[in-house]
């Protein structure tokens, strides 16, 4: 790639290169766009024939306050950090040496187990809602912040990114942590995990979004308002009946992803290396 | 004496407020219960699955506060408790209050399953800018379809995108069921083996969608969502729609234009409309509890619950009593003419029907399939109904 | 001191024979406990969080089960009959295909395009990279009903945008000829951000010798690099993401529900909308088994088919 | 203080044979190469005494204990790998401290926060410091502590390596290939810092390199393996000056020794390359042999005759001090090197035709197996029992 | 065919100049190498010719014409890299194949499908995949036109990246370490099949690395360069026997040359190392000098004196033929190391006395600044042109 970048910033494939992203960018923008714009309207401005971004009154302060006070946003929000810490770690926990001894050690039933975890990987949590629920009851821990977490603290696609990424760690680290005096536990913890930090991050920000997001599952699972996660917040605006109240919706919207883009602006240099030396090869 | 404990599940979430107000001016006046309130249920069906799900681990709520519709599945499952005895025991009492319009829209069969709370019932939106433009005093708006249609195309003018009227056709099969039973017909034979909308009244319907449909509608076929961002943009002229939407368009119209409504015509002298809004159900077989469920139900269709339900949600009241009599909230709704068309609406609302068997789901969304073949104009009235009555008699339980 | 002498005694122990193979079956069995111990947790949540259940959900499949009924009757496979003769689901099964025929190659091309473009130069990539995954990264349920406004038949941007550039305006969600093409159209919106990232990180682990080597053989066009090095250095990334696009685009559930409710007619009906409608708002529950597993079924195969056909076209390192 | 008994050790991978019936004893305190070619099992043979593999059938003393099965830990060995396997995201203190915390410290002690308020713990921890930073001083890595690897250079790297097997002071140490990153002068450089490591600390050291130059310059003894096998151990001159086997004389040296196919006329006489080398053989006349020169054994004669190889130069390579020529020799396959001292060869030209003589008793005979075919009464070369040469 | 001409080249990357204007010219068919330590910016400047990367300042002429701004598709030259960097997706005949497809047929011809079918494309790749054969025959490679380079050894990939660079005939032939990914016997084996190469096609050579070994057996002439600049240009004996700098003497010679800290005492006689050396210096007495010495141009003497070091023996490689003796010399910071050759040299103990001699004219003497003090009316090496050595 020398010789492109050597071209310039003025150069005209430069130019080009800017434009079309910004373009694409801006396509993709629109809909956020929109839901900031939404989100600082009074109701009377909502919705009008002709757009403009920037309200003739500004009503943003009206919107998040009642985002933020309606339903209790704020604590469905600590929830949804709570659930989301909880649920990576325990994923980080389980996975992690599942995915060294895939990674690294020779047992029998070694390619049974890599199986399952693949097979698992194609099966979408949806359709086993319903046992899964029966499975919360019978272990009753329906309506607590366990249940939120049980069905995810194994992630097949954690084992299977962890796992590729320890692949590129070399034998002779693992036999020198041996040599050393560590048992395998503490090679997991000690050598591997502080090695593949950036899958690490990279996974995590995958789980992070996926469970933020959900609503899916939490409701089913838990009906103490108390326990809910951050969309519920979102739902609160929304009905089918009376209608949407589009601006505090938005308004909830906008402070329910803003938490996930922050989170990832600050770690994509992790992110994409993560995924480098893991899923990719 | 120990405090009884009742759990109370309602939905939708949107207007939680409400129940944690009435809630808690239960326990104020009622101080041997407590209400542990559930309300993140988003809609009815939300709440109808948590519900059945709470049913397979026992744990069903005491009282529950679900869509007017609702109530023969839990009928069909023997879920919820008849209320009959606690009814007319109340009803007898000197000071009740309890209008019959309270119960008629939870009666299923010949039992009452339910107290209605809050109702919402079909009417017609103006946009009453667009009404004046069109040359038509706001003071005589239409109350027959012929008139609004007409109405309607004055309204309509595709050069400025302004649509002159939409029915919306989609909320379930309420808006079905609206058509028929305005006209005073049935929506099922007594026995509940042949549908009762295959005769004149079901053409009368189709052939009024389809008029809707050649006045604009076909054009601009659209989920409700977006119908009502179009009324509220101020470019559609008359909308049918459900009275709870009046809330949403009178803010979003504020400052822009007019919102006017006007009773859902009605075609027969024993019409009826259905009741869309929020029963209260009992689930808790404890005859102790069932008592003090049915305390709850009550107050809530009381002049004190239904007042607190009217001041914090757009609701209609259901209790009929008190919405008329001034000394409770007629007053009030004397100072909201919009509502007016509903308070009028009350004495003849009647339960939602729904649909026998496992199939009545798919029946409804067959309903709303074919309503919506003749509104875009792909199907002619009495082809629609002919397939309409096919597919919905092959759904029926056999 | 002696070589001789310094060696110890053991080799006169006549017993040492015998002992040896002992001692190291014991350690090999040692090794196979200490790795299943390790994956032992992992094995059992598996087990129980996604086999149990999925044999759970066949078992409901051969009943007549409806959701809060408290009995039930063993049908055998009238569900699965039911299933393959009902119109709704076969509609639904066509449109799952045509929805991920178009949204995996759009998702793939238009990733691929966009990483390349941003990896072609070295200014705002950060940025670049931070917009086109913000989709990914937002609650869809709130993103939709962005898009139903943004989509609407007369005051929405898009149909108002095309009539003022005088290009045909359609009723996107409720046209059975554009709701499924609409709903792809999201499907690549949401997912792009994602493939462009994991090709970003592959396209970083091709070496630059490579592109300089194809520099020298003359391949210095765009074209020519892109199809000497770097496509099909990108063939396991590609499969990676073609993989999990697919599952992705097969369990498209939230646009359907909020958007179009599988309509208008079952226009925009897909699968995992499909099983749950049947599951939870129909309530049928034992019928929604059925169709899960189906659903089930052809996600399997279809990816398995797949990833065993281009497979064979991808090069490994 | 530990020396190695290791007894017909064998492993495959799979069904391939890696190792096969591998037997030698190693003195304690000795320097033990294994020289071999890349795979031919020497990492393998490494790793079994380290614990880190297990052998698929034979027995590892380590001083008078059986270690079979014994896990690494517990072998009071260290190793240095060829890659290093340092912990990238530690100091270079904290890599050296893991051996000695992982021993010293209980398990409850390493526990990450906990740990620090045990009793002992603090103790035990400033020892350890001590050590490790002593450890440093004397490899002269006691400034880049506080370091990671990747801030390191191979050579500084080398050295930490080094360190953390050293720090804990064990009874053997095994080297994998540790000088093969480095580049050229490094090697030559650390070569010798490994070998005063080895005098200083006199403990056992196997080391395992393909690099011949390695092990000629380090060993006591060479073990020369070649497909799992074990071919000739010996002290590095003996090896080079009077292997036993054709392979192990192809192996060793560079240039390669140069080999010719022979026959034998009579017992003291073969014919090769167009010319007859005096052998002293026990077999009958037409007996195939290989005949084997060092290229530095040859030296330019003025003429043709027994013992001496004539042909055209083909290429001539100056190293310095030295100049290898390569000669076309009618009647054998490859070109025979020759290495001569530069400043004592005249000026040679491309095509120009050379005599080279060989003394016959630089000569080394291999029969069709491979065999070395030594003169009677020879026994191999005289060399010093180790102790002796080495102090 | 075509020499190559730079001039005053600089690069820097950012702030950091990695060449300092390095001019050289490089005679048609001359093989030139590029030696140096590592990150010095060999490999930097072998991309500026070949046009992968920019020079900062300077031009670059291949024959006649300025190449400065050409594409490296239209230079001419070929490339072998370190890595090989052979597309692992292809075959060896695809790998082979693509610079002839990127030349011969046109863009059009190359679309993936369709180009199948234009007139002319079956034709031109008939005749590409003839080249390709041939030139694969001719490397010995004609059997793995199959395989993809993973199915490779490392010899083998090699010589398919060597292929790729032949296939198409280029005037200048760019090779960066292409044998540093290569076991020692390989290297060497190599080695001469590179040089046999360049014999054979009689073009341009400029060849990178760091080995010196290699530089010092294959070139022409060989370029040292440390730190972006060029320190000597010159045939390998004349860089080994005859260094302009200091740094270069240090560089080339393994082992290491011995430097010894010297005053001078008159014109012609200086001080090291508790001896007196034999110099030819213009300088005045007092002035510090670097008095250099190669191992092997020490010989045992029997007693000390003037041009004899004396010091005790302090550790002894075997090396096959040769002996290197480390000895500790007083006052001398490094020990004193001395190349003698094997079977003369006789037994030598740890600790023993050894006197080292050395004749005058092998002192290469250095000047504070590192330039090298050659004696009156002394040039350089005898040294002959390329034709006439090569041949
Ligand atoms: N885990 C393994 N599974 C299968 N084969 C293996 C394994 N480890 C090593 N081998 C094979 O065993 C043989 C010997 O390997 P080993 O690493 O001991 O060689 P080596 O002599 O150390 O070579 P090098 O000099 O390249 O390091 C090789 O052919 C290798 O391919
Ligand atoms: N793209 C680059 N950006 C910044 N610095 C660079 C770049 N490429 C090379 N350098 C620096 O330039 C110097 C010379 O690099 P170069 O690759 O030419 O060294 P080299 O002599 O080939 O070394 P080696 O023998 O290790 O290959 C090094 O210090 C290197 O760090
Ligand atoms: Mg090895
Ligand atoms: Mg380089």
């Amino acid at each position: 790639m020398s010789t492109s970048a050597t071209h310039g910033l003025g150069s005209p494939a430069a130019i080009t290169r800017h434009a079309i992203l910004l373009i694409t960018g801006a396509l993709i923008l629109i809909p956020f766009v929109w839901m900031v714009s939404l989100s600082i309207k009074p109701p009377g401005e909502i919705f009008h024939a002709s757009f403009s971004f920037w309200p003739k009154q500004f009503y943003g302060i009206e919107n998040y306050t009642k985002a933020l006070t309606e339903a209790p946003l704020p604590r469905y929000m600590l929830n949804g950090v709570f659930v989301c810490t909880m649920i990576v770690a325990a994923q980080v926990l389980v996975c992690a040496p599942a995915a060294y001894a895939l990674a690294k050690l020779e047992f029998p039933g070694k390619n049974l187990l890599f199986a399952m975890v693949l097979i698992a990987l194609i099966l979408p949590h949806e359709v086993l809602s319903l046992p899964l629920f029966i499975l919360g009851y019978q272990i009753g821990v329906l309506n607590t912040y366990a249940a939120l977490v049980f069905p995810y603290v194994v992630s097949p696609f954690g084992i299977f990114l962890f796992r590729q990424f320890f692949k590129t760690i070399p034998d002779d680290v693992i036999h020198a942590a041996r040599l050393d005096g560590l048992s395998e536990l503490a090679i997991v913890w000690r050598i591997m995990v502080p090695m593949a930090l950036p899958a690490i991050i990279a996974f995590g920000i995958f789980s992070v979004v996926g469970h933020w997001n959900s609503l899916f599952w939490p409701l089913i699972a838990v009906r103490d308002q108390n326990l809910m996660p951050p969309p519920l917040g979102i739902m609160a605006f929304k009905n089918e009946e009376a209608g949407n109240d589009y601006g505090p919706l938005m308004a909830a919207s906008t402070i329910v992803v803003a938490p996930l883009i922050i989170a990832f602006l600050s770690a994509q240099r992790w992110f994409v290396e993560g995924l480098t030396g893991g899923a990719v090869k | 004496q120990e405090p009884i404990k009742l759990r109370v599940t309602a939905a939708p979430s949107n207007v939680s407020e409400m129940y944690k107000a009435l809630a808690t001016a239960f326990e104020a006046s009622h101080p041997n219960i407590r209400v542990t309130l559930d309300t993140t249920y988003r809609d009815y069906n939300a709440l109808v699955d948590a519900t059945l799900r709470d049913a397979l681990t026992g744990e069903v709520a005491d009282v529950s506060i679900q869509g007017n519709n609702k109530i023969r599945l839990y009928v069909d499952r023997k879920m919820a408790v008849p209320l009959d005895a606690y009814f007319s025991e109340a009803s007898q009492s000197a000071q009740s209050t309890l209008s019959s319009s309270v119960a008629s829209v939870g009666r299923f069969g010949d039992k009452v399953y339910g107290l209605g709370l809050s109702v919402s019932a079909p009417v017609v939106f103006f946009n009453l800018d667009l009404v004046e433009k069109a040359g038509v005093d706001a003071a005589n708006l239409p109350t027959t379809w012929e008139g609004i249609l007409k109405l309607a195309q004055k309204i309509d003018n595709p050069s400025s995108n302004t649509l002159g009227a939409y029915f919306t056709y989609d909320q379930a099969d309420w808006f079905w069921i609206a058509l028929i039973e305005s006209q005073g017909a049935q929506m099922m034979s007594a026995d509940e083996k042949h549908v009762g909308f295959a005769g004149p009244e079901g053409l009368r319907a189709m052939q009024l969608l389809k008029s809707f449909g050649q006045a604009g509608q076909s054009k601009f076929d659209m989920p409700r969502d977006q119908v009502r961002q179009l009324f509220a943009s101020g470019k559609l002229g008359i909308l049918v729609d459900s009275s709870g939407s009046l809330g949403g368009f009178e803010k979003q119209a504020a400052g822009h234009f007019k919102v006017a409504t006007a009773a859902f015509p009605l075609l027969s002298p024993d019409a009826r409309l259905p009741a869309g809004g929020a029963l209260g159900i009992v689930f808790t077989k404890d005859p102790e509890r069932q008592k003090a469920a049915w305390e709850f139900l009550n107050f809530a269709a009381g002049p004190e619950g239904q007042t607190i339900i009217a001041k914090n949600s757009s609701y209609m009241v259901a209790n009929s009593r008190v919405a008329t009599d001034p000394s409770m909230l007629g007053g009030f709704y004397a100072t909201q003419p919009n509502m007016k068309p509903v308070v009028d609406a009350l004495p003849i609302l009647d339960g939602w029907y729904a649909f026998p068997g496992q199939n009545s789901g798919k029946i409804t969304n067959t309903l709303i399939d074919h309503m919506r073949s003749v509104t875009t104009l792909k199907v002619e009235p009495e082809a629609a109904l002919a397939a309409m009555t096919r597919d919905v008699e092959s759904l029926l339980p056999r | 001191m002696t070589i001789a002498s310094s060696m110890p005694e053991r080799a006169a122990d006549p017993t040492g024979a015998a002992v040896v193979p002992k001692m190291l079956r014991r350690q090999r069995i040692a090794e196979a406990f200490v790795a299943w111990s390790l994956a032992g947790p992992a094995l059992v949540l598996l087990v129980t969080m996604f086999f149990l259940p999925v044999f759970a959900v066949f078992a409901i499949a051969l009943t007549d089960w409806q959701f809060g009924a408290t009995t039930l009757s063993f049908i055998g496979m009238a569900n699965f009959r039911e299933v393959l003769a009902d119109e709704g689901f076969r509609a639904s099964f066509a449109n799952t295909i045509f929805y991920v025929v178009i949204v995996v190659p759009g998702t793939i091309v238009l990733g691929l395009a966009i990483a390349l473009l941003i990896e072609s130069g070295k200014s705002c990539r950060a940025f670049y990279r931070a917009i086109h995954f913000l989709p990914f990264m937002a609650t869809l349920t709130a993103m939709a009903i962005a898009w139903e406004a943004l989509l609407h038949p007369t005051i929405g941007l898009v149909n108002q945008t095309l009539a003022g550039l005088g290009l045909p305006t359609a009723n996107w969600l409720r046209d059975e000829n554009t709701v499924l093409p609409v709903l792809a159209i999201i499907g690549i919106w949401q997912n792009l951000g994602y493939a462009m990232v994991l090709f970003l990180a592959g396209l970083k682990s091709i070496p630059q010798d490579l592109y300089d080597a194809a520099d020298i053989d003359g391949a210095d066009l765009w074209f020519d690099r892109l199809r000497t090095v770097t496509l099909p250095m990108l063939g396991p990334v590609t499969m990676f993401v073609f993989i999990v696009v697919a599952l992705k685009a097969f369990e498209t559930f939230d646009t359907v529900q909020v958007l179009t409710q599988g309509g208008p007619g079952h226009a925009s009906e897909m699968l995992l909308y499909t099983l749950y409608r049947e599951s939870f708002e129909y309530l049928r529950t034992g019928y929604g088994a059925s169709v899960a597993v189906v659903f089930l079924f052809i996600v399997v195969a279809l990816t398995l088919i797949q990833a065993r056909v281009m497979d064979k076209k991808v090069h490994y390192q | 203080m530990a020396g190695i008994t290791i007894e017909k050790i064998e492993k495959t991978f799979g069904a391939t044979p890696v190792l096969r019936e591998v037997s030698l004893k190693i003195a304690d305190g000795e320097f033990l190469t294994l020289l071999g070619p890349s795979g031919c099992g020497k990492s393998t043979l490494l790793r079994i005494l380290a614990g880190l593999e297990v052998q698929t059938a034979g027995s590892v003393a380590i001083g008078d204990r059986v270690v079979d099965g014994v896990r690494p830990k517990r072998r009071d060995v260290a190793m240095v790998f060829q890659s290093y396997a340092l912990y990238p995201h530690m100091t270079v203190q904290d890599n050296m401290s893991v051996p000695l915390r992982m021993r010293r410290l209980t398990a409850w002690q390493r526990l990450p926060l906990l740990g620090r308020f045990l009793p002992g713990t603090k103790a035990t921890a400033a020892e350890i410091e001590r050590d490790v930073i002593r450890t440093a001083k004397a490899l002269g890595i006691g400034h880049l502590l506080a370091r990671k690897p990747g801030q390191l250079s191979g050579g500084q790297r080398q050295r930490v390596a080094v360190g953390r097997a050293m720090v804990r002071q064990p009874a053997v140490f095994l080297m994998d290939e540790p000088l093969s990153n480095l580049d050229a002068k490094l090697r030559v450089q650390m070569r010798a810092e490994i070998k005063e490591l080895h005098n200083r600390l006199g403990v056992t050291f196997v080391y395992v390199t393909h690099d011949q130059s390695e092990a000629m310059t380090m060993s006591d003894r060479v073990a020369v393996m070649l497909d799992g096998e074990l071919l000739q151990v010996a002290p590095p001159q003996e090896i080079y000056a009077d292997p036993d086997d054709r392979r192990v004389a192809e192996f060793i040296g560079s240039p390669k020794i140069n080999m010719l196919e022979a026959k034998l006329r009579d017992a003291a006489l073969a014919d090769a390359a167009g010319t007859s080398f005096t052998v002293a053989a026990d077999a009958g006349p037409g007996t195939a042999l290989t005949v084997g020169i060092r290229p530095e054994a040859f030296h330019l004669v003025e003429t043709g005759g027994p013992n001496v190889l004539t042909g055209a130069v083909r290429l001539v390579e100056h190293m310095g001090s030295d100049l290898f020529v390569h000669l076309n020799v009618p009647g054998t396959e490859h070109p025979v090197v020759a290495r001569l001292l530069a400043e004592r060869a005249p000026q040679i030209e491309l095509g120009q035709t050379l005599h080279l003589g060989v003394r016959p008793e630089r000569l080394l005979i291999f029969a069709a197996d491979g065999k070395r075919l030594r003169p009677q009464g020879h026994a191999g070369a005289k060399v010093l029992p180790i102790k002796e040469r080495m102090q």
